[in-house]
């Protein structure tokens, strides 16, 4: 597969832009055009329509929703250039990606690097048609964010593995079909002692708790697990390989929750245009409130700049062929700053930005304080503020704990 | 936190007692389940007002103690801590209110009955989102009232209400005329809009030019010192937490980051403990009422904000679900902080005080 | 930092090469004691000149290399790091007007001696302690300027001054009617007043209306440029001595509180490179340069404004001496942040260029 | 000595009240009036007029320049209340008080706790009168915040002892008189081999170099002993007991540094006022930046919240009979401010704000950006911003060391 456009790229490039604008005017159904992902949301999946199903087959056919994933097991087998064709396109005609969700975002990378071959014929092509949900077993109760300190144990039974023990921040884990975990395969070593295994949801012992948010959702689960049997063929590479099988999804994680991309789209319209709205304008539009138009032009430049530096994350990293030392940066700021903008909304709405429920409150404003509350987790999960600060004074500026 | 006398040390130990045995956070829980749009617990409140502390600054020939906002605010801090939900001060205010400006026959038919719990009452000044007291349209013509009120504090379950007009304060018993909206806020405490469409209001003739802006300071206090209590119990939660909480073989309150970052709250609580007391005791003195209480409720509206944020932040996950408490505080604390004046409201206004 | 091309790449190696070797901290001391107030040493210039980086931006027809400003940036940031004293970005912010806003004749007037360093030259707009280049009194009738301008850079031995009147820009050349008073500025760099009385000046009539505002962009952005080498070596220069330094038996940079505050600051110094690269890249495509000037420089404020007082208090005691280097950057940073706009005059324009 | 007024305190009062002012009146030189003391000053000592000196002198006979100070060692030997009388009536007059430096602030309260009565016979006196400069041999370049880590070494030589070593960050020692200092006398315990001593300036052996600081002022030294000979009576307390004696020192040392009365001075006028100088103002008077205004009123909101701090921790000292809690953040916080003000100070006056030399700036300008300079260090002397963390951490909230 080209990396680098060849001489004649652009005539290829203009060519396959005419099949993805066919594909969509084929294909895509005009009522739902200019609506997101009705899967995406935290909240869990609403049912399907016939449109969105109609969708989804479509794309999921032609694997254009894991558009640079290899061909032979589904995805799209494009090259970045022609990816970046697809998702431009989509956005013109006010299309949206149906396929996404863990299996894209995190297991399915990890899986095509790891997995064996006959894993991969398994598991990737239903991830490409967008067809099964994979939910996450990392998380322990007493684990928090050490997270090689997990105690769910897998013993060996010879054709299966036997595991006990409790999971928790399973997003989605109630209405997941399979979850990828990292579980104790050997109590006598904290890292080599885990390994990476795949586990059917409804395997008899399975059972799932909903957690309450503070923000009055339920995202995530508490999963038991109690003699629950896991087949031999369910381990992802070595026994005692799950550490590094596991970061490895990690730094998928990462790249997923905080790239300037998917920060941009969760940041919704901008601050000053909402101020517009619920404050006092003068004559030229501008807003009448000198302090709140500070603060706002405060955060925007800050934006403006973690946009930037998320674009040099990725350019740095391309050009020296590995990651970039900024990256480790980007969780870290882009979290901050967006739950900046959430306390900022608050300001600019008054109380009407603290609604909880009631027809007085509009959608966005009712959805603006979940998001507010449930976007305190972003410095949590996925590795803490406090875990980015440890890695980036260790492991980028070479700051040594103490002997 | 201040020195305090006899008196007020046995109100502060009756207040930490009963909101520690009579009022945990799991009270509030049940209130919430109810779903009743008043949003507390009438029993309770009949008991916090047979302990006499609706009446703490009442005076004495009206049914009330008499001791003064510094003891009000020590058992608002303790009600605080456990986010109890109750009228107490919102009554607390209107009394104030009926206290400076009220003529004498208007302090004798409701101060009693506000002493004793059998009457509810609050204060209606916002006609938006925002507090600002410049801008009421509210108006009295022949005793009769016309305007709405937004976000009314405690407004379910009030017999009286204190509400601005144009030209000054009124008391308007609620019935004609009157009608609420519930406003179910993120805190899912009592709020609702109210309108007024002829209802019947009574002036507060007394308490000068200023009588607005003054009632205005002590509920400013008084919310302050609710805010104080929280930012307490969100602190000391937080601190036993990362006293308890093992992480990569190490207890939590070792690693030098997290002792940074307490020592940096420690030092802001002490400032938002000196400044509500501070404005309190200005309230009981008399003496630069204003300037105190602008810096009380400043002061309460930045620490307060960083605690709850922290006491998330620090708890990590468990924090984040409703099981545990510490999300309340932060719930609540926002709603408080919009109230009585923001943070750039109140650096305005202090900054007008001082005349620059 | 930005991906470089090779010209970029040899450029900036030969500047941080030079910098290094020829001009340290230690040349600036010299310049110091001196005590001149042109403060910078004009042999070295001249060779700074030779080496083809007053010409960065300048077209090759004018004796330049018309490499652009990002490359210009490079050279810029390199000095920033040993506080390098230098008419260089005096001198092109001064060639950036000349190319924006000259004539034929006026661009081969002076764009060769500018490139060559045998001239030396730099922009005078603000007429107070404060930029603001919305109150310029300074006017020019029958070809002669008269006015006052405040604090110009580097104004001591320039040659020519790109000077903002009412009604536009102007090249006045130093001679009768121009007279400096020196402004020794806490930075000990060259700064002086300048009285215009009668000075024979000569308008840019090309660039347009917003001429003005194009060339302080760029001075904001190459001053952006400076500030951020500046925040690099204060930043590498304190995460060394972190690394060295003994306390209670502990290597400082073992202290996770010492190791969250430099994430912190690592996390801001990335800010402030993508900011200020962004800003030299915009001019050099010529889209959204108001927009990104604005943040390049608010993002170098805010930045070195932290850095600067960071690197003192982790130097601790021996950061405080003016033996060590790092106090030098303090006050150069100071007075960089109040040129060409402070935070808050640049958040207000970042406000206004995005209609709010 | 009554610490409590009694029934007819007030009529003693009264009566005390007028013994100041009639000594005011008596002794105070008019040309003084509403001038600091020239010699409290960190630039170090000016000459002293014959006024200056007459005023010293009358203050220092009768010790009200160290009001409780015990009257057999020169003090004034008041109470409080009388004390507090002394300073109202020198600020109604005008006048300052002539007697200070580190012996009235950390030495003699030290001394009068630990000394041998000789000692306090001897020293104490001069103190009072303001005739001996005394400085503070404390740090070493080596040991920065770890001030138990000293090396300079007394060895002991049977009537004296033999001292070798380096201090730095000696205050003043380019015009001391006398130092007291924390010096090692056992190598074999870190903290127990500490003794504390005092040292003439003028013994052969003792060198001192000043120290250019940032801000172009020289006010401490290097301060290098060579083969110095103290006398056994010079040691204050038992030898071993200088770690003990020298911590209570710094109690002293702290409380002054953050008191909220010396901060206040410190602080000179209001920004606002300063301000209006300054900028553009409204028809009203009000500043017409409404960000700066805003900044400014942040400011003075959390520097009235330090003022009733500093008051409370006084009023819970006494009120327990220990040291408050809170005590503890005072200095934190007080040079924090302190720090945070100079740097508005600099946003107020623009680049009129950061001269170094020249006609063109007024005294009060240059005065402020030295003294911006110089109060970087308030963070880091007498016990850093860290170490003040660490004290909180540890011994307040009991936030103990990982084992």
């Amino acid at each position: 597969m080209a990396t680098q456009l060849e001489p004649d790229a652009r005539a290829d490039e203009n060519a396959f832009r005419t099949e993805v604008q066919e594909f969509i005017a084929a294909n895509f159904p005009e009522e739902l055009k200019n609506r997101g992902n009705a899967l995406a949301g935290v909240e869990g999946p609403s049912k399907e329509t016939p449109a969105q199903k109609a969708w989804r087959e479509a794309v999921g056919e032609r694997g254009w929703g894991t558009p640079t994933w290899p061909k032979q097991y589904g995805g799209g087998g494009l090259n970045k250039a022609e990816a970046r064709i697809v998702e431009q396109e989509f956005a013109k005609a006010g299309a949206y990606n149906p396929i996404g969700g863990m299996g894209v975002m995190m297991f399915g990378p990890t899986l095509l690097e790891y997995g064996s071959e006959e894993q991969k014929q398994e598991h990737i092509p239903p991830i490409c048609r967008g067809e099964i949900r994979w939910c996450q077993g990392y998380s322990e109760p007493n684990a928090g964010s050490d997270l090689a300190n997990l105690q769910t144990f897998a013993e060996d039974k010879g054709d299966h593995y036997l595991v006990n023990g409790q999971k928790t921040w399973t997003s989605g884990g109630q209405w997941a079909d399979k979850c990828f975990a990292i579980v104790r395969t050997d109590k006598s070593d904290k890292h080599k002692g885990i390994s990476f295994m795949l586990i059917d949801m409804d395997t008899p012992g399975v059972e799932v708790r909903p957690i309450t948010m503070i923000s009055g959702m339920s995202p995530f689960c508490e999963t038991f697990f109690t003699d629950v049997k896991v087949p031999k063929e369910n381990l992802v590479g070595e026994e005692g390989q799950g550490w590094t099988i596991g970061k490895r999804l990690l730094q998928h994680e990462r790249t997923n929750l905080s790239g300037g991309g998917s920060m941009a789209r969760m940041m919704g319209a901008s601050l000053s245009n909402i101020a517009k709205k619920y404050c006092e304008t003068n004559e030229d539009g501008s807003l009448a409130d000198p302090i709140l138009r500070d603060k706002i032009a405060n955060f925007e430049i800050r934006w403006s700049s973690f946009l930037l530096t998320a674009r040099r994350a990725v350019d740095e990293s391309k050009a020296q062929g590995g990651v970039s030392e900024i990256s480790s940066v980007l969780k870290k700021v882009g979290t901050t700053l967006g739950q900046e903008r959430a306390e900022l909304l608050i300001e600019i709405r008054g109380l009407q930005g603290l609604g909880w429920e009631g027809d007085e409150f509009s959608d966005s404003e009712l959805e603006s304080v979940r998001g507010w509350l449930f976007g305190k987790a972003t410095t949590i999960y996925g590795g803490s503020t406090e875990i980015q600060n440890n890695i980036i004074a260790k492991r980028v500026l070479g700051m040594l704990d103490h002997q | 936190m201040a020195v305090l006398n006899e008196e007020q040390e046995m109100l502060r130990d009756m207040a930490r007692d009963w909101a520690k045995n009579e009022s945990p956070v799991a009270e509030f829980r049940k209130v919430r389940a109810g779903g009743e749009p008043q949003a507390y617990n009438a029993d309770a409140y009949a008991t916090m007002a047979q302990m006499g502390w609706a009446g703490v600054i009442i005076p004495e020939e009206h049914g009330g103690s008499d001791f003064g906002f510094m003891s009000a605010g020590l058992v608002i801090e303790e009600l605080g801590k456990t986010l109890t939900a109750s009228p107490l001060i919102a009554t607390t205010i209107a009394a104030s209110a009926i206290i400076l400006g009220g003529s004498d026959e208007q302090k004798a038919k409701w101060l009693p009955k506000l002493a004793s719990g059998e009457a509810v009452a609050t204060l209606a000044v916002d006609e938006s989102a925002r507090h600002d007291p410049s801008s009421i349209e509210t108006s009295v013509s022949g005793g009769k009232m016309t305007g709405k009120k937004a976000f009314v504090h405690e407004a379910h379950g009030a017999d009286l209400f204190v509400v601005a007009a144009k030209d000054g304060l009124y008391l308007v018993e609620n019935g004609d005329g009157v009608s609420l909206t519930t406003r179910k806020l993120t805190d899912q405490r009592n709020h609702a809009d109210i309108a007024f469409d002829g209802a019947a209001a009574e002036k507060l003739e007394g308490g000068g030019d200023s009588l607005l802006e003054d009632v205005l300071d002590r509920a400013r206090v008084l919310t302050a010192a609710e805010m104080l209590g929280m930012a307490q119990a969100v602190f000391d939660t937080t601190l036993d937490y990362l006293k308890q909480r093992v992480q990569f073989s190490q207890v939590l309150a070792t690693f030098q980051a997290l002792q940074h970052r307490m020592a940096d709250l420690f030092a802001d609580l002490a400032q938002m403990r000196s400044a509500v007391e501070g404005g309190l005791q200005a309230i009981d003195s008399g003496f630069g009422v204003a300037q105190a209480a602008t810096v009380a409720k400043a002061e309460a509206n930045r620490v307060l904000h960083l605690i709850s944020n922290q006491g998330i932040q620090l708890h990590g996950g468990i924090g984040m679900t409703d099981e545990y408490d510490v999300g309340f505080y932060l719930k609540r604390a926002r709603v408080l902080e919009s109230s009585w004046g923001s943070s750039s409201y109140l650096r305005d206004r202090f900054a007008r005080l001082s005349k620059y």
